[in-house]
């Protein structure tokens, strides 16, 4: 298999795989929505990222996907921005560690 | 035949959204206008008044879309095909859309009585429904993750459809964060798969996986993981089940409801199809994970809702729990574990959709009276509802003569029938533990007095009375006769797969 | 008559009757509801009574045997039959049934129809899980039960009626799901071997299964009924339940309920599990633990405040004698323990019944607020005095009949057992005379004691027949005896053979028979 | 099959098992019972007509007045006529008359059967012949009872399970009358229930009862293990070849038996009940607890005597706690003041005699004394019922009810009473001496035989004890009659005799004819068994001879091993010369007693008795001991199992895997804290979890 991919896509998954992992230790850190939703994002193009490598070796599926997945992630930027505006309207900060209304 | 057919379900859905969109874009449905019962109009006063043009179409579209997938029972699609055609799709068509039928009938008093505005709500429903019919119906991964991404992004709103009520909000903030971050996985996840088989069509991804030697390969492995993780996050899956009881609790109940049962139920026959028919290949990679996922989810959540006095709360982790009795038809991993899942969901579905139901309505205006002690009395004092209660409660702790005792007795077959006899115990255990905290709801209808002040939930207009009581028909039918619903069940999902996998599935021998 | 009644309808229209009269009390006017359900139970008594008539004695097999294809898929069938073993217990909750109704009628003030209802639901339950010949079915009618007594106990009890009702139920409920485990995985072993599940009893009766097979899956129905008997220790739900429910609740549980257990191990346990059953490990088990019951319950009733607790306990030793019955594996010892069962119902009936009348005159269960009543209600204390000597077993009363046989039975296998057990004899003495006394004897010295009237016609009416029955039994056992006689001999030779292995007749003594088996089990065990 | 055919089935089976039995016995020919079942049918009758009354017809004493002595003297008549053709027929075994099954399951068959032979006959002669004269005096003596209807129900029903008791051919229908005798003894002990310490009376008597009823039950089940039957006539015939002589089984089966006697026939170490079941109406203590209902230990090891002739070691135990009893009882009777209590000592110390008797293997002699016993001893508690009858109306006709007087029955108030009842004083002297062993009255020749064999089957300790228990016997009674007849009398205390002149009259002719019947009988009963050694009169040995086919297995297998009487008293001496000796003692005893205590004043209830003294009148303080042996630990020990075992263990196992499971609950749901940062660490544990566990 590392040879079908070559050296670069070699790379270009390890590369991914750091994103991934910056991007759910972003998650797992920070308070901040909107900061955390970035975060999720950095996953989902680190995804993308190894999608494009593989369809180097697999042919054109993986790029039409990537397509899917950015369309998908911009809907869910739009819904995400959208319920933390809402959310803000009532607690005027975007600190997760405050939204405890529901719990146990 | 031409392909596009094969979608026309989701394609009536779609229509039948847009529809509802643009006529409230252009056309006025203030209060009072002849839009019906829309913006809050009056809530409980004018309640009584016509259906509303929005949830109409729904209803109807929801039929059609329900009746053109049966039309397309006899249709068939070549194996390689984006999007199945066969008993598999129908029999999940069948569950989603009976689920969003009795959920938006019954959902048209809370409606109006918390001033929700129509046409979005049934806009979305109809939209997150298309979403799960195709993620159930995907035979392609881009498909799958398209479809999934669309019912929850939609649900993501339902949610948070309060937007006065911080709670609704936080409930879908919560959610939304974790849906996102459990969406990235399975992304990933699906790269990797793709990596792994180079393919995105699960049938072809299937073939490979079976002709080579299983479970060396590290990205397998790993992308099977990863989307494992994914949907074990959408059908609440402990430890990823967190949000739900949140969620749940936040959501406006129809959401609630429309959450336990669509939701999860086109999630869990997503998984259900992918892990143990296209997956099944490489069963004992994720054998054991799920089989951890489902002890852990049939203990923790029972043992939390022990201690609930909030009845949606608590229905929210029997929910959690009911997902962990499912997961074990999974690792049964056989066309009798699949059948039984099935059999499951569908009085699982009926069952939440009513439970719920009635627990908004008892919950009355603001959802005050939500707590088991406001539940004093109740069967005395509104025999029907109490009733009603009763036998939702009796199906969901898995008792005869209801369909949930079969539905469990089902699921333990297919364990044993595995040779998961320690899966099988804990179910019954557990279920026993769930004995307490149901039995406590009955205990406060039947045994205590209502308090002087207690607040006595209106007699329900007779739409409501009518999908309440269907349910309890169908759930006792189903405890009852259930031969007849577990034949079709067996036909449909007989011929799911392509027939070779079927027999690779079959001939894993159980770890 | 027979040509009329060829029966096969008439265990189904046992099972279904009370549902129809159920649903007829709830929809009934509030006040109609009593007459309603008594109407129903009489019927159903009625429609008994030529069960029993036209019971053939010889036949050891089931009969009025109906099978109806249930859920084909599953190998579950709807099939019902009565044989030696379910007979009596059938007559006896059709004929305890309408005396729990009649002895309610002044007792429920409230919610009536509800009540009524519970009850002839129950009914369903008990009846069906005494004919059906079905696991599943059997299954389903053991769980539905819980639920009509769990709402007599709950909504009709007493101060603690929430903490006994949910005791009952989760108490009973352990043991009913992994049993449910346990038919499952018969069902599948059956399939195993032939391809097709089946829970149909003569299916899986016809299993022979490997010993430790076996061992696992007797332990599972073991605890089930294990439960319900009571056995100690798993008897502490029972005092509860007792003191809490009403009457009538009361009345079947003791009456009928608590039936099942060792039924359940007459039905299931034995003949499906012959090795494990018969296992000296198992049976030693079971006989002591049987003996425990004996004489713990004996020794805890003596010291009860409360009549109806005391009361309780005595059933619990009551049921101790079956069990040893049961377990000694001998024709008297089976067939005293099923006759044994019929008394318990009938005297420990009569003596809730006894009870709930003081309780509604008086409302007050402890012996300690009563003394010298029978000077106030001759006749009340005449039924007392009659009934706890049925319950303490005097010869010429049924109590006896049944003990003895169950004794003389054990006696032969377990000569030790049954030695210590007779003792329970005394204990029984022990418990039972000094309530007595207390209650109806010594000076009447309470004022409001003194107000008591005796009892009613109606009550005269309800007790008569348990009297009846006391002495009727107690003298000429003969016709209940000898319908039982076939089937019990038919499951010891299945039980026997089973574990011997070999076909054996009559000669030679159980134990003997037993060692054998053993071995053999043991082989089995070992090839597995 | 319909519940007929049962009906039918049974009888017909059973005659003809019945008659092939006879067969076997050889010339059972001659003698067929007339009318059997109305022997049992009319006391049961009269128990249920009676019974009825007590709640139909309260007040109405005309219709128990007649049916119950009607019941008995109907039964005693039957009784006569078949005893009478018996003796006719001179029958050698059994005549088993089958009248219904009773139980029956796998090899197990007890048949309703009705045993006719010598000593079943004997039997039903003393208990309806004694039992009809004990229920004509209760007609007087219950005269003003309220329960007057009760009473005669309760005391039919006693006789109908008395003679089920002797009649029954098998040990669980034997069985059925032990066990009913003792519920009516209850019955009737607890008669006037309102009294707390005679309601305990009752209780006490059946619970001690029970206790040697679970040994008659063990014993059953190991015949029945040995034999296969329970019937009396195969097990009895089968014994001599099943049982190893002197074996374990056999050993064990009639020491069980004997726990049994012990129990119904007062023995030590379960005696302590029948002092207090004189708080029973005295008719009561006359039948039951003298005449009757007692004796039925002795009859029944003399029912099963094959048995205890092939266990040496059971008869040495019967034998010895026969003598040990008589003696104990006798001491104690000494020192008693309630003249009922004087007599039921004397009671338990005479059964030790009889049990001496078929101890040491004289069974005869056991039955025979028996007999007179039944006799005097009804007739003594009948006297002292007129007694304490003439003083209760006596104090009752005075002050309101006779309270503030005290007891009737204690002996320190009566004193003197030869005036005011000479026709009782009489007839209570005549059973005084009879008791004695004066001769030629009854006690002399049946208790002198006792005497006797027990020297001669070579117990010279036993022989020795039941001597000096005849001395002891003559004292006490003649101490009983010297304070109740002789003297002055304390009716009235200090009032004097004036008062009692007008108050205290000879009881009515329905009360002491019936003691004019038992003097008669006290005299001449004896005479039914004249000693060969003293032939004073032609019925020498007639007892003898009528139950010689009862009892001669029994003495076959003694003899066999080597049991035979040598006719010498231990210390030399025939038996006439003992006869002679031992009527000498007692009338020696009689007149010293007499001359002693007359003169004496009668000490007043204030000054106890000190010392050894005490000791007796105390009762050696055996109540006491079982008290705080036995009875206050297992209360404790029951208790402690409610309060600890019970509730507290198990119960607490229960509800504490209940709470620990909400706990955990709780626990669990603490973890979701509502942070959605929380959620999402879970979440990753989570996923590497997933990711650890995969393949």
């Amino acid at each position: 298999m590392a040879a079908a991919l070559g050296l670069n896509g070699l790379i270009a998954l390890f590369v991914s795989a750091i994103l991934f992992s910056i991007g759910v230790i972003g998650v797992l850190l920070r308070r901040n929505a909107i900061i955390v939703f970035m975060c999720i994002e950095l996953m989902l193009n680190a995804a993308n990222l190894s999608l494009i490598a593989f369809s180097r070796m697999h042919g054109i599926e993986g790029q039409i996907f990537v397509f899917f997945v950015m369309a998908v992630a911009a809907a869910e930027a739009a819904v995400g921005l959208a319920i933390i505006i809402a959310i803000f309207r009532h607690y005027e900060v975007v600190d997760l560690d405050r939204f405890r209304l529901l719990k146990w | 035949m031409n392909h596009w057919v094969a979608l026309l379900p989701e394609v009536v859905l779609s229509l039948a959204a847009m529809f509802i969109l643009m006529r409230d874009a252009f056309v006025r449905t203030d209060s009072g206008g002849p839009g019906g019962d829309g913006a809050g109009a009056g809530g409980e006063a004018d309640g009584g008044g016509r259906m509303s043009v929005d949830c109409l179409v729904t209803l109807y579209s929801i039929a059609g879309a329900f009746v053109a997938s049966l039309w397309l029972l006899d249709a068939s699609a070549p194996p390689d095909a984006m999007i199945a055609l066969d008993g598999f799709r129908v029999a999940a068509d069948t569950i989603l859309c009976g689920g969003a039928l009795l959920v938006v009938s019954l959902s048209r008093d809370y409606l109006s009585r918390e001033g929700l505005r129509s046409p979005e709500f049934h806009a979305l429903i109809l939209l997150a429904l298309v979403g799960m019919m195709v993620l159930v119906a995907a035979r392609d991964l881009i498909l799958l993750f398209v479809g999934l991404e669309l019912m929850s992004i939609s649900v993501y709103v339902l949610t948070g459809f309060v937007r006065k009520n911080p709670r609704s909000s936080e409930a879908s903030l919560k959610y939304f964060i974790v849906g996102a971050f459990a969406s990235a996985f399975v992304v990933y996840g699906i790269a990797l798969l793709y990596g792994a088989t180079g393919t995105t069509r699960l049938a072809t991804a299937a073939e490979r996986i079976a002709a080579a030697p299983a479970g060396g390969d590290l990205l397998l492995v790993a992308g099977i993981g990863l989307l494992l993780i994914g949907f074990a996050f959408k059908i609440a899956a402990v430890p990823f089940h967190m949000w739900a009881p949140d969620a749940y609790d936040g959501a406006p109940t129809p959401v609630t409801s429309f959450m336990a049962t669509g939701v999860k139920a086109a999630a869990f026959i997503a998984l259900l199809r992918v892990l143990t028919v296209d997956l099944g290949g490489a069963a004992e990679i994720w054998k054991g994970a799920v089989w951890w996922l489902a002890i852990l989810t049939m203990i923790v959540p029972n043992l939390v809702a022990l201690s609930q006095q909030d009845v949606k709360r608590m229905l929210a982790y029997s929910s959690v729990a009911h997902a962990g009795y499912l997961l074990v038809g999974v690792v049964a991993a056989s066309e009798l574990g699949r059948s039984a899942s099935i059999f499951y969901l569908a009085a699982y579905t009926v069952v939440t959709a009513g439970s719920f139901a009635i627990v908004f309505h008892v919950a009355g205006r603001g959802d005050r009276n939500q707590r088991v002690r406001d539940y004093r009395g109740l069967g005395w004092r509104r025999p029907v509802l109490g009733a009603a209660l009763l036998v939702f409660l009796l199906s969901l702790a898995g008792f005869p003569p209801t369909a949930g005792f079969v539905g469990k007795l089902y699921l333990l077959r297919a364990a044993v029938d595995a040779g998961e006899i320690a899966l099988a115990v804990t179910l019954v255990l557990t279920s026993l533990v769930a004995y307490y905290y149901y039995l406590r709801v009955v205990w406060k209808m039947y045994f205590e007095a209502a308090p002087d002040d207690a607040h006595t939930p209106p007699p329900p207009r007779p739409g409501f009375n009518l999908a309440i009581g269907t349910c309890v028909a169908l759930i006792l039918l189903g405890g009852l006769f259930p031969g007849r619903i577990i034949d079709r069940a067996r036909e449909a999902l007989a011929d799911a797969p392509a027939p070779g996998m079927v027999v690779q599935a079959e001939e894993q021998p159980s770890p | 008559m027979t040509a009329f009644y060829d029966g096969h309808w008439i265990l189904t229209a046992l099972v279904v009757l009370p549902l129809i009269g159920g649903a007829a009390c709830l929809l009934a006017p509030e006040a109609r509801a009593k007459t309603v359900a008594l109407a129903t139970t009489l019927v159903l008594f009625a429609l008994s009574l030529p069960l029993f008539w036209t019971f053939d004695t010889a036949e050891p097999g089931f009969q009025n045997l109906v099978s109806i294809p249930w859920i084909e898929a599953w190998g579950i069938s709807y099939a019902v039959g009565v044989d030696g073993i379910s007979i009596l217990m059938i007559l006896l909750t059709t004929f305890t049934m309408p005396l729990a109704v009649a002895g309610s009628f002044s007792y429920i003030r409230r919610r009536e129809r509800a009540f009524y209802a519970m009850l002839l639901f129950l009914t369903t339950g008990m009846i069906g899980v005494f004919v059906a010949l079905d696991l599943f079915l059997f299954y389903v009618f053991w769980e539905i039960m819980l639920i009509p007594m769990y709402f007599l106990i709950g909504v009709w009890g007493g101060e603690r009626r929430i903490y006994s009702a949910v005791k009952f139920f989760l108490y009973t409920a352990v043991g009913s799901l992994l049993m449910l485990v346990a038919i499952v995985t018969l069902a599948w072993i059956f399939q195993d071997g032939s391809g097709a599940w089946s829970f149909a009893y003569e299916d899986l009766v016809s299993l022979e299964l490997a010993r430790r097979a076996q061992l696992w899956l007797f332990a599972g129905f073991a605890l089930a009924f294990a439960i319900k008997v009571p056995l100690f220790p798993f008897h502490t739900w029972l005092p509860d339940a007792h003191v809490e429910a009403p009457t009538a609740g009361s009345v079947i549980l003791a009456g009928v309920l608590l039936k099942m257990g060792v039924y359940g191990f007459l039905r299931f346990g034995l003949p499906l599990f012959p090795t494990a059953a018969t296992d000296p490990a198992v049976v030693n088990a079971m006989l002591v633990l049987g003996l425990i019951g004996i004489l713990y319950a004996a020794w805890v009733a003596a010291v009860q405040p409360d009549a109806k607790k005391l009361i309780a306990y005595t059933s619990v030793a009551h049921l101790g004698f079956v069990v040893l019955g049961v377990f000694g594996l001998t024709t008297q010892g089976i067939e005293g323990g099923i006759l044994q069962m019929v008394n318990h119902g009938i005297s420990t009936g009569a003596l809730f019944l006894l009870i709930g009348m003081l309780y509604e005159r008086r409302h007050s269960r402890q012996i300690a607020d009563f003394g010298g009543i029978a000077k106030v209600m001759p006749v009340f204390a005449f039924a007392l005095v009659v009934v706890a000597l049925s319950s303490v077993g005097l010869p010429g009363t049924n109590g006896f009949v049944g003990e003895f046989l169950i004794l003389v039975g054990t006696f032969r296998t377990h000569p030790w057992i049954a030695a210590i057990a007779t003792t329970g004899v005394i204990f029984a003495a022990c418990y039972m005379l000094p309530m007595v006394q207390r209650v109806l004897f010594n000076r009447l010295d309470r004022e409001e004691n003194r107000a008591l009237t005796d009892v009613t016609r109606r009550e005269r009416l309800i007790l008569a027949p348990l009297l009846a029955l006391i002495l009727l039994i107690g003298v000429w056992p003969g016709p209940f005896l000898n319908r039982t006689r076939a089937s019990v001999e038919a499951l010891i030779e299945h039980v026997e053979t089973r574990t011997a292995g070999v076909a054996s007749s009559g000669a030679g003594t159980v134990e003997v028979r037993l060692e054998a088996g053993l071995e053999a089990g043991a082989e089995a065990g070992g090839g597995e | 099959m319909s519940l007929g055919a049962v009906a039918e089935a049974g009888p017909g089976a059973l005659s003809a098992g019945a008659a092939a039995l006879a067969g076997q016995e050889g010339a059972g020919a001659g003698f067929h019972p007339v009318l059997p079942w109305l022997i049992l049918a009319l006391p049961l009758l009269g128990a249920a007509v009676n019974g009825a009354g007590a709640f139909l017809w309260r007040d109405d004493k005309r219709i128990p007045t007649i049916i119950g002595p009607a019941a008995l003297l109907g039964s005693f008549a039957v009784v006569l006529v078949n005893f009478i053709a018996m003796s006719r027929a001179d029958l050698h075994g059994a005549e088993v008359i089958g009248l219904w099954n009773w139980i029956v399951s796998g090899d197990l068959r007890i048949g309703v059967d009705l045993q006719f032979d010598q000593l079943s006959m004997l039997m039903c002669m003393i208990v309806t012949g004694v039992g009809s004269l004990i229920h004509i005096y209760s007609v007087g003596y219950m005269r003003d009872d309220p329960g007057y209807s009760r009473y005669f129900s309760y005391l039919n029903l006693f006789v109908f399970f008395m003679l089920v008791l002797v009649l029954g051919a098998s040990f669980p229908l034997m069985f059925v009358g032990w066990e009913g005798v003792g519920l009516c003894s209850y019955l009737l002990i607890g008669f006037w229930y309102e009294n707390r310490d005679y309601a305990n009376a009752g209780k006490k008597a059946f619970i001690m009862n029970r206790i040697g009823d679970a040994g008659f039950l063990v014993a059953m089940f190991l015949v029945f293990t040995a034999f296969g039957t329970l019937d009396f006539i195969p097990v009895l015939e089968a014994a001599d070849g099943t049982l190893a002589y002197g074996g374990a089984l056999v050993t064990g089966i009639t020491l069980l038996l004997f726990l049994g006697c012990t129990g119904k026939s007062a023995q030590i170490p379960l005696h302590t009940w029948l002092p207090d079941a004189m708080a029973g109406p005295t008719p009561v203590s006359a039948l039951i607890h003298a005449a009757t209902m007692v004796t039925a230990g002795v009859y029944l090891i003399a029912r099963t005597s094959v048995l205890f002739a092939l266990s040496p070691v059971s008869q040495g135990v019967v034998a010895a706690v026969g003598a040990g009893t008589a003696l104990f009882a006798a001491s104690i009777a000494i020192r008693q003041y309630d003249i009922k209590k004087v007599l039921a000592y004397s009671t338990i110390s005479q059964l030790g005699y009889m049990f001496l008797a078929v101890g040491v293997g004289a069974f005869t002699a056991g039955v025979f004394h028996l007999m007179t016993h039944a006799f005097f001893k009804a007739l003594l508690f009948l006297g002292a019922g007129a007694v304490i009858h003439a003083v209760h109306h006596a104090w009752a006709h005075g002050d309101g009810h006779g309270e503030g007087h005290g007891d009737p029955n204690d002996m320190r108030n009566h004193g003197g009473l030869r005036k005011f009842m000479p026709r009782t004083f009489v007839f209570m002297w005549i059973a005084t001496l009879a008791i004695a062993g004066v001769p030629p009255l009854a006690g002399f020749f049946s208790k002198d035989e006792i005497i006797w064999y027990s020297g001669a089957y070579g117990y010279p300790i036993l022989w020795g004890v039941a001597l000096a228990t005849a001395l002891l016997t003559a004292v006490y009674m003649a101490r009983l009659m010297v304070m109740t007849f002789h003297g002055g009398n304390r009716t009235f205390g200090q009032r004097g005799s004036a008062e009692a002149g007008r108050r205290l009259h000879e009881v009515p002719a329905v009360m002491w004819a019936p003691l004019a019947v038992l003097a008669v009988l006290s005299v001449v009963g004896g005479w039914a068994n004249i000693p060969e050694a003293l032939p004073l009169l032609p019925t020498v040995e007639w007892l003898h001879h009528w139950l010689e086919p009862v009892f001669a297995p029994a003495i076959a297998v003694k003899e066999a091993h080597g049991f035979a009487p040598e006719y010498r008293s231990p210390v030399g001496g025939g038996e006439a010369l003992w006869a002679v000796i031992s009527a000498v003692i007692a009338i020696a005893a009689v007149v010293a007693t007499v001359r002693v205590l007359a003169p004496k004043p009668v000490p007043t209830e204030a000054e106890a008795p000190t010392g050894f003294a005490r000791v007796l009148h105390d009762k050696w303080y055996v109540d006491e001991l079982y008290d705080r042996a036995i009875v206050r630990p297992s209360l404790a020990l029951w208790r402690a199992c409610w309060r600890i075992v019970d509730a507290g263990l198990i119960d607490g196992a229960v509800n504490g895997a209940g709470r620990a499971a909400r706990l955990l609950g709780w626990a669990g749901g603490q973890l979701q804290t509502g942070r959605v940062t929380t959620y999402l660490v879970a979440f990753m544990l989570g996923a590497l979890l997933v990711l650890g566990v995969l393949s």
